[in-house]
């Protein structure tokens, strides 16, 4: 198991500015995504957990090229993407491939479902036509729809088919890493779980890696290898499954793990909650971004962004309260 | 200071919203076409200025009674020198304008000097011909000097440039007169909002009317007018309705509901010194051929545009010459025109080749269809009917004829490029001069071939003053057009006038200006 | 897996087809749009229909028979050159609705490329092509359809041209507004992620999806540009005689008000029914062709 | 904010300038200049060629139009607008009055607009697809729905010659105002009537209208409390836009009733070719337009906190 | 006893260029004073508009055409409009999913609670404004007196919950119907929010109607469930029975395709198909299609005649497998 990452981020930020006054100077930065450093092993499914605003959708985006990157490295399969001009970028492209949350928003309304599923194809032009439209029906058949629902329209279909289609049209490229961005939040939960298992049956028959970015802990476990959650633009914990779930570490993903609702009335109970909101993302105070609502707030937390302390394996923690294991 | 005005101007303009114009029973209400562009006869020649001018403001040394015969006016009386090439005119004593300076020999050698000055840039400088000097003899005589007999110099001194201004309001006013003349007329303006009303009062001071055609001598009745504008005929026909305008000059075609009506005078002007009719473009085949023009002109149903075009107020027209201007000679029209044949013309265009040879109905020639364009303006409906006729006319013909219709602007200088075949034009013009200023060559829009029996001809009616002599000449001038075929002569069409029932004396005179001072309104 | 399929067959029933088949039946069942659809189904019939439904030759003159009212021989009277005021109308519905579409493809041409350039064409060509924009925005509207005829001399054609040249600064806007609105949006997203070319995200993407704000942006502008027409006819600058368009036909009959009402009524009331008609429409369009109507 | 509204003054420079330059762009594109506009009609130009080419000096029109334009550009900068070749006078004397009567005017026919607008505009969304939406719509869309001079004339002939009770001729008092206001408002209420319904129908839709309705709150305050702030946003948008057809689009209006104002200047002007007054006319029509789409934005964050240029 | 608020039969259609859709089609509630009832399905199920419609705020073209609605003996559907808009946020009042864009956003909170209170009660604005001061305060909003003139778009999404919640329960009312009230939350933030609505119902004494997709959320807050599927009630009892020992096949199925933490399981089960179609309904059992039981019984029943609500120990359940065992 020590091959090579096949994602492999370094110090990555992604800022936006904030421009103020007569001249629209930038001011300040939202630091969306801030000194994210992780590895994704071939085959692995790396979970990526996190509230809204943490900065999780713009990481899947900046690795995927869709975003500025402001400094660090994104190297996959070995090769810088960073410095990569932007037809090689295109080419990569095909290796990496993205699956949207909203089933209803990342469908263009206005195409057939089989042209948006052999949209890739269309435009890294693989094949001829006709073989582009015999992959399609494959891949149809391969998320568990009817190919001959290819003329159809994305308001045709249900949550759960579309969602389908949305995995078709990131499959069909055979990409070897896929980022799957909450790909069944939106979903009622019979089909979730449909869907689930399909991602799963997907990485199994064609080989390949995930990024599987979520909000629901309990999802997130069932599907990952290893966590990693962000908060804040940041790092704050990464670990194997087991090691995350049994033994967390920071306060964040402890108050997270508690926040899940009890799977029974059996299992009710009083929970240690978390004051406050999630603060705004822009000019952060120095020190560690969870300090306003951590239970075990110190005061060098205030000071000092804490580094990442590596405890026991795998397990990576970024809080001042790890210094001593 | 430019900013400074115009808040004076917003602020004048904010208040006068709220204050009734308090204008009285004795104020006759007037409708303007338009608003002119100046009162100031040395710098503007457009048709509304000059009728402002002439009618209220400023007066003449001589005018023209009902048979186009010049009458003295400010003048006492003038002759001629033997090689007709000086005029003397002895001048009224103790005439003043409206700001009490006196009308003498210098107010008239000021007027023509300015006018001859190139600085003045007037557009009246061509129509002084060969005008080159005048003098002050005494303070009562002037004379004018010409470098060759000017026959069409009478229309111009009774017309709106031969008005006189004060010299020392001009000197004063500087490049604001045009907006604050000063003359000698009945009435002397009073206010002028630009664009919507000219307000004339009534000069009390007013020496004697010694117009001839004039029914009141004295001072006129009424104590103001005031001259609205309204550019849309039918909300000036509204207005007189709603018995908002004493009177209005109207289209034909409004005028039918107030022929027959109790509460309503019309006034219809037959003078007629107007003409409608076809250019060619003389240098572009095939018009440059006299016998395609005259099958053009025996094509023409003269009758069906007049009817269409004015409601039938106005006259048909196969002489070149406008029937009202001196000199118009109704038998060479009758024996040299073209009147309404279309089989005549269609023998014409035959003889010359122009058939039918592929069953399309229109005939054509080399194997060039009949089609051709014709220009005309667009400002007036009457043209575009007018327009409309022709084409029907020219189908029954076999020729197709396209239409294009454009503003002033575009229209008439259009006419110097090359792109067309026919124009409709009208004229207004007092003078029989107006042959010579159109059609000596290379005629106005500079299309015509040399011609010289008829440019000498042409050169000739204007230096000759004799009016029997001139007539003859301008006589013969129709009879060379016509049978050249230069224009085809549509019509001419009537001054229609609408008044209330109570405006009396309502008059037009023989240059087509209102005589103010005899208009009252009666209890 | 196959159980799946099965099962997810049995959800599926026939398919209820593409937006536009959607949006039809829902027009049909508009107020709006059976008023306004009605009006402009007669229209469009009217033009369509050629010359051989006229009872008479809408061209040809008879001064004996001018200004004629209405009787059973001529329906709606007779003009004052004595033409088949019936016959003018309906010859001439195809002038006035060539004018509506001619002069709104023109603007819609040029205003959709303006806007998906300023909208997707970079910080740059947004900020030079929103200028030249807002110039045409803040230039008073008559003077440019005035400069246009100036320039290029009076027709029918150039009427249509300088009406959509008119136009094409609020087509751009409204582009543009929806470009910057659908830019974001996943399914672009989703596009992007697969590496398509800017050109093909914004005219084979983004366009196709704001077409539905289009139409219904054309559905008022084009009375508004027969409208405008008018104008340019009501100083000689429009159709040329003897089109019957109804605007010219409107313009020169102004004055027969008083003395000869249906010369004015005829073009006047057509007029008046087939932009209240397509206005209508309009509002129906909107109604059936919005976004959040199509989602329902 | 007040960064904003220097950024946004600082816009208006650039729009003039390109809105000048477009002017010369077209006056040098146009055949015929004031001049020989004067001139021709009246007599031969080649016999009155001394007195033209001295007004073609006089005003300029003798140079090549880019550097017309520097000239003007120049003066207009040292707040001078030049003279009017047809009349002579000083431009300032020509506009001046007729921009405060369009002024007049336009703010009138927005109020009569408004009222129409949003009447029939909320009438029709509240009672969407049924005949009250139908018929309030046209009620509404009737002023669009006609060449304005034929609804001049037809109101000309109703109130004036058959009631008697307003003027034909304009005479810049309050009851010549009250007529082309009337028709003016009427047309421009079309547009307002039907962004007022598509707004009210969008918000009406809104979440927050529900939650009105779930708190028990009446209809009518539901409608005017909560909907229509909403809708306003977009309505203000809307009469921004029309302020610009207020301005200049407005000169039939100004024929027919004698209503002298800047639309009627323009049209005239550029009939005769008098490019003075034209360009008068564009600087200071687009000069308020932009100018009051200035205001519109400021009234944005009056009307939607959401919307602030504060940073 | 008699329940507080009682829905008997409710038939809640739209009409649509589809053909009728019946969202709610025959739908029995019950709710007790002080009592939680979970309402849980997916969507389409009919739950919003259950819940819309004991309010009577169905828009267009929704349309109650059936059944019966009581709120403590009155009969609510044959209300006038007045006597509606007593009821409406007074006695019952409601939250929705999404608090910001339920909050108008050109209005300031602290109007939107006085606007109520003034409508239903005869106070002073200055009155009114205190009371909004301290109902503010007491769901947790920190600097209430400054936030009174805040507006939706400066909260998130946690602090515009908590806003509706005051507008919600500022007059005390007897029931809240909150729909998906923790849906659009984030984790950290949901789990206050239950707590929220937790203390302030007990504490007020008011019946909570919990209408959610989430089993985690009933689990939490329920005493009774109702399990909706595609428009019916198919489930209804206690909560501790309902998650203990499920009767209806959907109810099994829901719970057994649910990711629970710590589990870890290779694969879920699933339930195979999806929610149908309300243009589409199946005839007889609307879940037949999608239903185990059935597939593995082989029973034909379910394709012919709709199953009726079959009364069981602790509540009622509509399926021919139970009535068949019975």
């Amino acid at each position: 198991m020590t091959s090579q990452p096949l994602l492999s981020l370094r110090g990555l930020s992604a800022y936006f500015p904030i421009k103020s006054g007569l001249m629209q100077k930038t001011t300040g930065w939202i630091k969306a995504v801030d000194d994210i450093t992780f590895d994704v092993k071939p085959g692995e499914t790396l979970g990526l957990v996190g509230e809204s605003g943490c900065g999780k959708t713009t990481l899947s985006r900046t690795i995927l090229g869709l975003r500025a990157v402001q400094s660090g490295s994104i190297r996959f399969d070995g090769e810088d993407l960073t410095g990569m001009s932007l037809r090689d970028l295109v080419s990569k492209r095909r290796d990496m491939q993205l699956i949207f949350q909203d089933p209803n928003a990342s469908l263009d309304p206005k195409r057939r479902v089989g042209a948006t599923v052999r949209a890739g194809l269309d435009i890294h032009r693989i094949g001829t036509v006709r073989e582009r439209d015999e992959r399609v029906a494959e891949m149809f058949a391969r998320v568990g729809l009817d190919p001959s629902l290819r003329n159809r329209f994305p308001h045709e279909f249900s949550g759960g088919q579309r969602q389908r289609i949305g995995i078709a049209r990131a499959l069909i490229m055979k990409p070897r890493f896929v980022i799957c961005d909450e790909p069944v939040s939106a979903l009622d939960v019979s089909v979730q779980s449909q869907v689930l298992n399909l991602l799963k049956d997907l990485q199994e028959e064609l080989n390949l890696t995930y990024l599987f970015v979520a909000h629901n802990l309990a999802v997130v476990e069932h599907m990952v290898d290893r966590v990693a959650v962000m908060y804040l633009g940041r790092i704050v914990e990464l670990a194997d499954r087991d090691e995350l779930f049994d033994r967390p570490q920071h306060p964040y993903t402890k108050a997270l793990i508690d926040a899940i609702p009890a799977a029974t009335p059996a299992n009710r109970r009083h929970r240690a909650l978390l004051k406050g909101d999630i603060p705004s993302p822009a000019n952060l105070p120095p020190g560690c971004p969870f300090q306003a609502r951590c239970p075990s707030v110190m005061s060098k937390c205030k000071e000092k962004m804490p580094p990442d302390f590596v405890t026991g394996g795998n397990h990576r923690v970024a809080c001042w309260l790890a210094e001593d294991t | 200071m430019k900013l400074q005005k115009l808040t004076q101007m917003g602020l004048a303009s904010a208040v006068a919203l709220f204050v009734a114009s308090g204008a009285n029973a004795e104020t006759l209400r007037f409708r303007l076409g338009e608003d002119p562009e100046s009162l100031y006869n040395v710098e503007t020649n457009s048709l509304t200025a000059n009728t402002v001018i002439a009618s209220y403001l400023l007066e003449r040394l001589v005018y023209f009674d009902k048979n186009g015969d010049a009458k003295p006016w400010l003048a006492e009386s003038w002759e001629l020198n033997e090689a007709q090439t000086e005029i003397t005119f002895k001048l009224r004593n103790g005439i003043t304008f409206h700001d009490g300076e006196p009308f003498n020999a210098d107010a008239v050698v000021y007027h023509f000097n300015t006018i001859l000055a190139p600085e003045s840039a007037s557009p009246h400088l061509a129509s002084m011909g060969p005008l080159t000097s005048i003098e002050a003899l005494d303070d009562l005589t002037v004379k004018f000097t010409f470098s060759e007999p000017y026959a069409p110099f009478f229309n111009e001194l009774a017309g709106a440039t031969g008005g006189f201004n004060s010299p020392k309001a001009v000197e004063a006013a500087g490049s604001g007169y045009g907006r604050a003349p000063v003359g000698t007329g009945p009435y002397m303006i009073d206010q002028w909002i630009p664009g919507t009303e000219i307000k004339f009062v009534r000069n009390d001071n007013y020496h004697e009317q010694f117009r001839g055609d004039a029914v009141n001598k004295g001072a006129p009745h009424a104590e103001e007018i005031l001259l609205s504008v309204i550019s849309e005929d039918g909300v000036a026909q509204a207005a007189l309705e709603a018995g908002e305008l004493s009177a209005s000059m109207l289209l034909s075609d409004t005028i039918a509901q107030f022929m027959d009506h109790p509460d309503f005078n019309t006034v219809i002007d037959e003078t007629a010194t107007n003409l409608m009719f076809l250019e060619f473009n003389h240098q572009k085949a095939p018009f440059d051929d006299v016998n395609m023009r005259k099958a053009i002109g025996y094509a023409i149903d003269r009758e069906s545009a007049l009817a269409a075009a004015w409601d039938g107020f106005g006259t048909a027209a196969l002489g070149p010459l406008a029937l009202g201007i001196p000199g118009f000679d109704g038998e060479v029209a009758a024996k040299y025109g073209t009147p309404y044949d279309p089989e005549k013309a269609k023998a014409i265009l035959d003889d010359l080749g122009w058939v039918d040879s592929d069953g399309d109905g229109i005939r054509d020639k080399d194997g060039k269809p009949a089609e051709f364009l014709i220009k005309g303006y667009a400002g007036y409906a009457h043209s575009s009917r007018t327009l409309q006729v022709i084409q029907a006319n020219l189908a029954q013909i076999g020729i197709n004829v396209t239409l294009e219709t454009a503003d002033w602007g575009a229209f008439y200088p259009s006419l110097l490029d090359d792109g067309w075949d026919m124009d409709l034009m009208r004229w207004t013009a007092r003078d029989a001069g107006i042959l010579g200023e159109l059609f000596r060559s290379p005629g106005h829009r500079q299309k015509l071939p040399a011609n010289a029996p008829l440019d000498d001809l042409l050169t000739r009616c204007n230096s000759t003053v004799d009016p029997a002599a001139r007539n003859e000449c301008v006589s013969e001038a129709q009879r060379m057009l016509l049978e050249n075929v230069t224009i085809v002569p549509i019509m001419s069409n009537w001054t229609v006038i609408a008044t209330q029932g109570n405006v009396k004396d309502y008059t037009i005179d023989r240059m087509g200006y209102l005589i103010p001072g005899d208009v009252r309104i009666e209890d | 897996m196959t159980d799946m399929i099965l099962e997810e067959q049995q959800t599926f029933g026939k398919p209820t087809g593409s937006n536009f088949a959607r949006a039809m039946r829902r027009l049909l069942r508009h107020r709006s749009g059976q008023v306004g659809g009605g009006v402009v189904l007669v229209l469009v019939f009217c033009a369509l229909a050629g010359e051989s439904i006229l009872p008479y030759d809408p061209l040809s003159i008879d001064p004996i028979n001018r200004l004629k009212p209405p009787s059973a021989e001529h329906f709606f009277g007779t003009d004052e050159l004595g033409r088949d005021l019936f016959s003018r109308i309906l010859y001439g519905s195809r002038y006035t609705l060539m004018i509506g579409l001619v002069s709104t493809v023109i603007a819609a041409t040029f205003g959709i490329t303006m806007g998906l350039l300023a909208g997707g064409g970079g910080k740059w060509a947004d900020m030079l092509i929103m200028r030249v924009v807002d110039v045409l925005l803040a230039f008073p509207y008559i003077l440019l359809l005035l400069a246009v005829v100036a320039i290029l001399g009076p027709s029918l054609w150039t009427a249509m041209i300088a009406v959509g040249v008119g136009g094409m600064p609020g087509y751009a806007r409204l582009i543009r507004g929806e470009v910057l609105a659908q830019k974001d949006a996943e399914y672009v997203e989703a596009m992007r992620a697969l590496g398509a070319s800017h050109l093909r995200i914004l005219f084979g993407t983004i366009l196709p999806n704001v077409l539905p704000q289009m139409v219904i942006y054309a559905s008022f502008t084009i009375p508004l540009a027969i409208l405008a027409a008018a104008a340019l006819s009501f100083l000689g600058l429009g159709a040329q005689p003897p089109i019957p368009e109804w605007g010219a036909m409107l313009v020169d009959a102004r004055t027969f008000l008083r003395t000869a009402w249906w010369v004015v009524a005829a073009p006047g009331m057509a007029i008046f029914v087939s932009i209240l008609g397509m206005n209508l429409f309009g509002n129906a369009l909107r109604d059936v062709l919005d976004p959040k109507e199509m989602s329902k | 904010m007040a960064n904003y509204v220097i950024r946004r003054l600082l816009m208006i420079i650039p729009i003039i300038f390109g809105i000048l330059f477009l002017t010369f762009l077209i006056k040098a594109l146009i055949p015929t200049d004031a001049v020989s506009a004067l001139f021709s009609g009246t007599v031969s130009e080649d016999k009155a060629a001394e007195a033209i080419a001295q007004i073609r000096e006089k005003y300029h029109l003798d140079l090549p139009w880019y550097r017309q334009f520097g000239i003007y550009v120049w003066d207009v900068m040292h707040l001078d607008l030049g003279e009017s070749v047809r009349t002579r006078q000083p431009v300032i004397d020509e506009i001046g009055f007729r921009y405060v009567n369009t002024l007049i005017l336009a703010f009138s026919a927005l109020i009569v607009a408004i009222v129409v607008g949003l009447v029939t505009g909320m009438l029709s969304a509240y009672f969407k697809n049924t005949w009250i939406d139908v018929t309030s719509m046209s009620v509404g869309m009737m002023g669009i729905s006609m060449p304005a001079f034929f609804l001049g004339f037809v109101l000309i002939f109703i109130f004036s010659v058959q009631l008697r009770w307003l003027p034909v001729i304009g005479r810049g008092d309050f009851q010549s105002l009250i007529l082309p206001a009337l028709t003016l408002g009427f047309i421009e209420a079309a547009a307002l009537s039907r962004v007022t319904r598509s707004s009210m129908l969008d918000v009406l839709s809104r979440e927050y209208i529900r939650t009105a309705r779930a708190k028990g709150m009446s209809e009518s305050y539901i409608l005017f409390r909560h909907a229509l702030p909403n809708a306003f946003l977009s309505i203000l948008t809307m009469i921004g836009l029309q302020i610009g057809n207020l301005l200049g689009g407005a000169f039939i209006i100004e024929v027919i009733f004698g209503w002298h104002g800047i639309g009627e200047l323009a049209v005239k002007a550029i009939q005769w070719r008098d490019f003075t007054i034209t360009q008068a006319v564009i600087l200071v029509s687009a000069g308020t337009y932009v100018f009051v789409n200035l205001i519109v934005d400021l009234l944005y964050t009056w009307v939607d906190p959401r919307i602030s240029y504060e940073e | 006893m008699t329940a507080l608020l009682e829905i008997e039969n409710l038939q809640t259609h739209f009409k649509t260029e589809g053909g009728v859709v019946r969202a709610v089609d025959g739908v029995d509630l019950k709710v007790n004073e002080g009592e939680v009832l979970g309402i849980v399905g997916e969507s389409g199920s009919g739950k919003t508009v259950t819940a819309l419609s004991a309010l009577r705020l169905v828009d267009e073209p929704g349309k109650i055409v059936g059944g019966s609605i009581r709120y403590d003996g009155r009969d609510v559907l044959s209300m006038n409009k007045k006597e509606l808009t007593q009821l409406r946020g007074d006695r019952i009042s409601m939250i929705f999913q999404q608090p910001r864009v339920c909050l108008n956003p050109v209005i300031s909170i602290g109007r939107q609670i006085t606007e109520l209170l003034k409508q239903h009660r005869d106070i002073s604005s200055k009155e009114a404004r205190n009371t909004a001061i301290s109902l503010l305060n007491s769901v947790g909003i920190p600097d209430a007196e400054k936030r009174f003139s805040a507006y939706a778009h400066e909260l998130s999404g946690g602090q515009a919950q908590r806003v509706m919640i005051a507008i919600a329960l500022a007059l005390k009312p007897r029931v809240l119907i909150a729909d998906e009230p923790t849906t659009a939350l984030d984790v950290t933030i949901q789990a206050q929010i239950i707590e929220l609505l937790r203390e302030l119902c007990r504490e007020m004494g008011t019946a909570l109607v919990l209408v959610t997709h989430d089993l985690g959320v009933v689990a939490e807050l329920a005493d009774r469930v109702a399990v909706m599927y595609a428009g019916q009630v198919v489930e209804e009892t206690d909560v501790e029975t309902l998650f203990s020992n499920p009767q209806h096949p959907y109810t099994q199925g829901l719970l057994s395709s649910m990711p629970v933490l710590g589990q870890r399981a290779e694969r879920l089960t699933a339930i195979p198909g999806t929610v149908p179609k309300p243009s589409d309904m199946p005839p007889a059992c609307r879940f037949a299609p999608r239903c185990k039981t059935r597939i593995s019984l082989g029973m034909d029943i379910c394709n012919q005649e709709p199953p009726q609500l079959l009364r069981t120990a602790k509540g009622s359940v509509r399926c021919w497998a139970i009535e068949g065992a019975s």
